[in-house]
């Protein structure tokens, strides 16, 4: 896809640290406003999917290579199955939240009923919600960088 | 000696860790990541052996994710592995190492392998969670796993116009039927708030909507193990896509084939007894409505295989006719529960499913063999191969006297099971199935002199072996058949038996979970 | 009329009449028969995970596997489209 | 009284998602529509979790009262991201047919023979 005109593109210059912020918000903020890891993942993927519509799939390819991306994903993934095999290994059970009540970082328990906002709470879950929005952002980013690039370089090969 | 009670948790574990990791490991090296792969899977498979002789000794494994006991309204994922679940794990695991053996070097030449090492370690970790999961969404989730890693995998030759049609058959089909599964899960969940396998078997009580859920689960699980009407799909995806995942898929077919098992006996174990609709039993209804849809596709796929040029084609019709037979037998034994011989179907149908996994999986290897060395794959163009392919020959041999149930292979023993009770029930049942068997029979021997005897073609002078992992992969296979033709109690007894009393013994499974409780 | 649309209408009746009557036959919406799984999680959803949001808890930790299952399958996608769209140089 | 217009609407969306699988021939056409029914079969799924007058599962500064069920909602999120899977899946499928047979038509894919 070649890219768009200039104003497309400063507005997005504009826009994308803002939605990544957002997201990135969405994915922080899992355990205590609706959102979470895919939710907030999904914002930033979108915000990427502006960026390569916007600046055309060979500059976006420029930037950042396939193979990145999907070692970034790998990475999100084994950290989220490592966070529930760390349960096993405290040896409760595969997907036991062990940082709850615990003393160390997310340990505090909210008091029951309508708890204010408190973000250090909810053990394994942060981290979780953490771990499978950068999963999400790399992997949407990377189905999307994927299919418009394959589309140019095919009219290449055509040619 | 006793196992870690999270060993089922880590059989599904290991091949997910195994297939996150492969990306990062094959920047490594690609003979690093064959190595990675092929541990993986091996330690998978002594984990499953492991697991599946302490099940045998002492009972049904159940295991809770998150916490240790189990809180009583069941609000947590739990496994439940009893001795049907574990046999059908023992399948998937001995073919899924078999094919990634093969597949060393017979995908030697194509590129993006990691990407393919990844889907078939995802595809193990599907059908395994499929096979030993005790939630109902978390079949789903595990059935869609399967589909989407098997899609993908049809497709691998993107080259082939034919693989990627196959391909999205394939994904559409299953996407339809996971979504069918999808809404019968939520139709009982709206109804009971359960989602645990045994906690809804214990609290059904068969309304009505509960029928259409069955009926939804039927239709979609049987569309998926390639049952007559639905089956079309089969052909395709078998045909076109690679040897090695024509192998795979067998398993993630049974699986679905597990899936219906499952549903029938233990989730509508209740309700099977009860006297439904024109004062005949649930259980004699449904499996009569197993036994004429498998007495359809094993016709269905005799006939259709007579007519294929294409090699695989003509071995995935073959699988169809033997899908046919196992649920001929798992029918019989469901519409014949109480009797002896209805044991008797039950256990040849459970039996089947063994031996036609090892049976259509070695054909397929053969074929694969053959377009490995001659890049050939309609019959008409073969001939002569015998000379210079000694061994694939005789493997050849032996896989197509297992297919077609001749005495010293193992597909005779559980074919002999499914004969003798299906003829008690019904007697055509047993003289349609005989005859298909020789019609098979007589195809694949027709199969054998168009491909391996007749003259010398010019163009496979310089045809030679393939190279040792493939014949030591199809010597795996090929020793299994053999053993388990010339003594078939020892699985019989030992592994069989214990699967169709599971099956059949559904208070015990819930017994586990509910009013045991742990 | 082709031979397809009229399949195509048979089949179509039947699915109609079959979920008309699960939209018939269900529960009213808003009035819950069984709840007793959800009133628990509702309950102590603070105590056992800590987690303010009742969905994340279920999500995460309740029913962690599930995500796990649901993080594999965007993996097997993501493997999936990599792998269609590369490029076959010696195939 | 809704009694039970969230049903019929589900109704609705499932069986618009299976005219467009039967009838249309276009590929992608297909693939909207088992987009369609996989949103048909999530809002059935979200709406089984509603209670009368209640308010979201969150407790963080929640006016307090009946909570709609969180069970069904965590379902549909899963289901949800294995939509966005199936058919990033089927699209590139899609695209290589196309660049096979050059068109989109079901009719003339057919390079299978039965």
């Amino acid at each position: 896809m070649t890219e768009m005109s200039k104003i497309v593109r400063t507005i997005t210059n504009i826009a994308f640290p803002l939605s990544m912020i957002f997201g990135f918000y969405v994915i922080a903020h899992g355990h205590l406003t609706p959102g979470g890891g895919f939710q907030g993942g999904a914002v930033v993927a979108s915000a990427c999917a502006m960026v390569l519509v916007a600046f055309g799939s060979k500059w976006t390819i420029g930037k950042i290579k396939e193979k990145r991306l999907s070692v970034l994903e790998s990475l999100g993934a084994i950290g989220f199955i490592g966070l529930a095999l760390l349960g096993l290994v405290f040896g409760i059970a595969f997907f036991h939240n062990f940082l709850v009540g615990s003393d160390y970082l997310f340990g505090i328990i909210p008091a029951t009923g309508s708890g204010l906002a408190d973000i250090n709470t909810a053990g394994v879950l942060p981290l979780m919600n953490f771990a499978v929005g950068i999963k999400v952002i790399a992997g949407l980013f990377v189905i999307v960088l994927v299919m418009a690039y394959a589309a140019t370089s095919y009219k290449e090969d055509k040619k | 000696m006793n196992i870690p009670e999270y060993t089922p948790a880590l059989i599904v574990a290991i091949p997910l860790i195994g297939a996150f990791l492969t990306p990062l490991i094959s920047r490594v090296h690609d003979k690093l990541r064959n190595i990675f792969v092929i541990l993986v899977l091996v330690i998978n498979a002594s984990l499953v052996f492991l697991l599946a002789y302490d099940i045998l000794k002492n009972g049904i494994q159940t295991y809770i994710f998150g916490a240790r006991n189990l809180s009583y309204p069941i609000v947590r994922i739990l496994f439940e592995v009893d001795a049907m679940s574990i046999f059908m794990a023992i399948i998937s695991s001995i073919i899924v190492l078999v094919a990634v053996l093969y597949s060393w070097s017979f995908m030697k030449n194509n590129t993006g392998l990691d990407k393919y090492y990844t889907l078939i370690l995802l595809l193990t970790a599907g059908i395994l969670g499929m096979v030993m999961t005790g939630d109902m969404f978390n079949f789903f989730v595990f059935l869609e796993i399967t589909s989407i890693a098997s899609c993908a995998l049809i497709a691998f030759w993107t080259s082939q116009a034919e693989s990627v049609e196959a391909g999205f058959k394939y994904i559409v089909i299953s996407a339809m039927g996971a979504l069918f599964v999808l809404f019968a899960v939520a139709i009982l969940y709206g109804q009971y708030d359960a989602l645990n396998i045994a906690q809804l078997a214990d609290v059904m009580q068969y309304t009505f909507l509960d029928k259409i859920a069955l009926v939804l689960l039927i239709v979609a699980l049987a569309m998926k193990a390639g049952l007559v009407p639905m089956h079309m799909w089969l052909p395709d995806s078998y045909g076109s896509a690679p040897s090695t995942i024509s192998l795979v898929l067998v398993g993630a077919t049974l699986a679905s084939l597990y899936g219906v098992l499952r549903v029938v006996f233990t989730l509508y174990g209740n309700a099977l007894s009860t006297i439904a609709n024109f004062d005949v039993a649930v259980n004699v209804f449904i499996g009569w409505f197993i036994i004429a849809l498998a007495i359809l596709s094993i016709i269905v796929g005799v006939i259709m295989a007579l007519i294929q040029t294409d090699f695989k084609r003509l071995i995935a019709f073959g699988a169809v006719a033997e899908i046919g037979y196992m649920f001929l037998g798992i029918g019989a034994g469901l519409a014949a529960a109480g009797t002896a011989y209805g044991n008797v179907a039950l256990q040849g149908g459970i039996f089947h499913i063994f031996n036609d996994a090892l049976d259509v999986g070695l054909l397929f290897l053969v074929a694969g063999a053959i377009y490995y060395a001659t890049k050939e794959r309609s019959l008409n163009s073969m001939g002569g191969l015998a000379r210079n392919m000694k061994f694939t020959t005789v493997f050849f041999i032996i896989g197509l006297l297992a297919v077609a149930g001749m005495p010293p292979m193992n597909g005779f023993a559980s074919k002999l099971l499914i004969y003798e009770s299906t003829f008690q029930l019904n007697p055509i049942l047993a003289i349609v199935a005989i005859l298909c068997s020789i019609l098979l029979l007589a195809m694949f021997v027709k199969v054998f002199y168009s491909a391996f005897m007749g003259p010398e073609l010019p163009k496979f002078k310089k045809v030679k072996e393939v190279p040792k992992s493939m014949l030591f992969a199809m010597g795996i296979l090929a020793t299994i058949i053999v053993i388990f033709g010339l003594f078939p109690e020892i699985i019989l007894n030992n592994i069989v038996q214990p699967a169709a009393d599971a099956l059949l013994g559904y208070s015990e499974y819930i017994s586990q979970v509910v009013a045991g409780g742990i | 009329m082709s031979t397809r649309t009229i399949a195509g209408t048979i089949f179509f009746s039947i699915v109609f009449a079959f979920f008309i009557f699960i939209a018939l036959m269900m529960h009213p919406f808003g009035v819950l028969n069984e709840s007793e799984m959800d009133d628990y999680i509702i309950d102590n959803t603070q105590e056992e995970t800590g987690a303010n949001n009742g969905v994340t808890s279920v999500v995460f930790d309740y029913r962690g596997f599930d995500t796990l299952g649901e993080a594999t399958v965007l993996f097997t996608a993501v493997a999936g489209v990599i792998m269609l769209f590369r490029r076959l140089k010696n195939d | 009284m809704i009694y039970n217009i969230p049903y019929i609407a589900v109704v609705g969306l499932i069986l618009l998602g299976m005219y467009a699988l039967v009838f249309k021939r276009n590929l992608i056409k297909m693939v909207i529509g088992i987009t369609l029914i996989e949103s048909g079969v999530n809002m059935f799924l979200i709406t089984l979790g509603y209670r009368k007058e209640s308010i979201a599962p969150i407790y963080t500064s929640s006016p307090g009262g009946i909570m709609s069920l969180p069970v069904p909602q965590a379902l549909t999120l899963t289901s949800i991201v294995i939509g966005v899977a199936v058919t990033a899946l089927m699209l590139s499928l899609v695209i290589h047919i196309y660049r096979h047979y050059g068109s989109l038509d079901a009719k003339n894919v057919r390079r299978l023979k039965e």
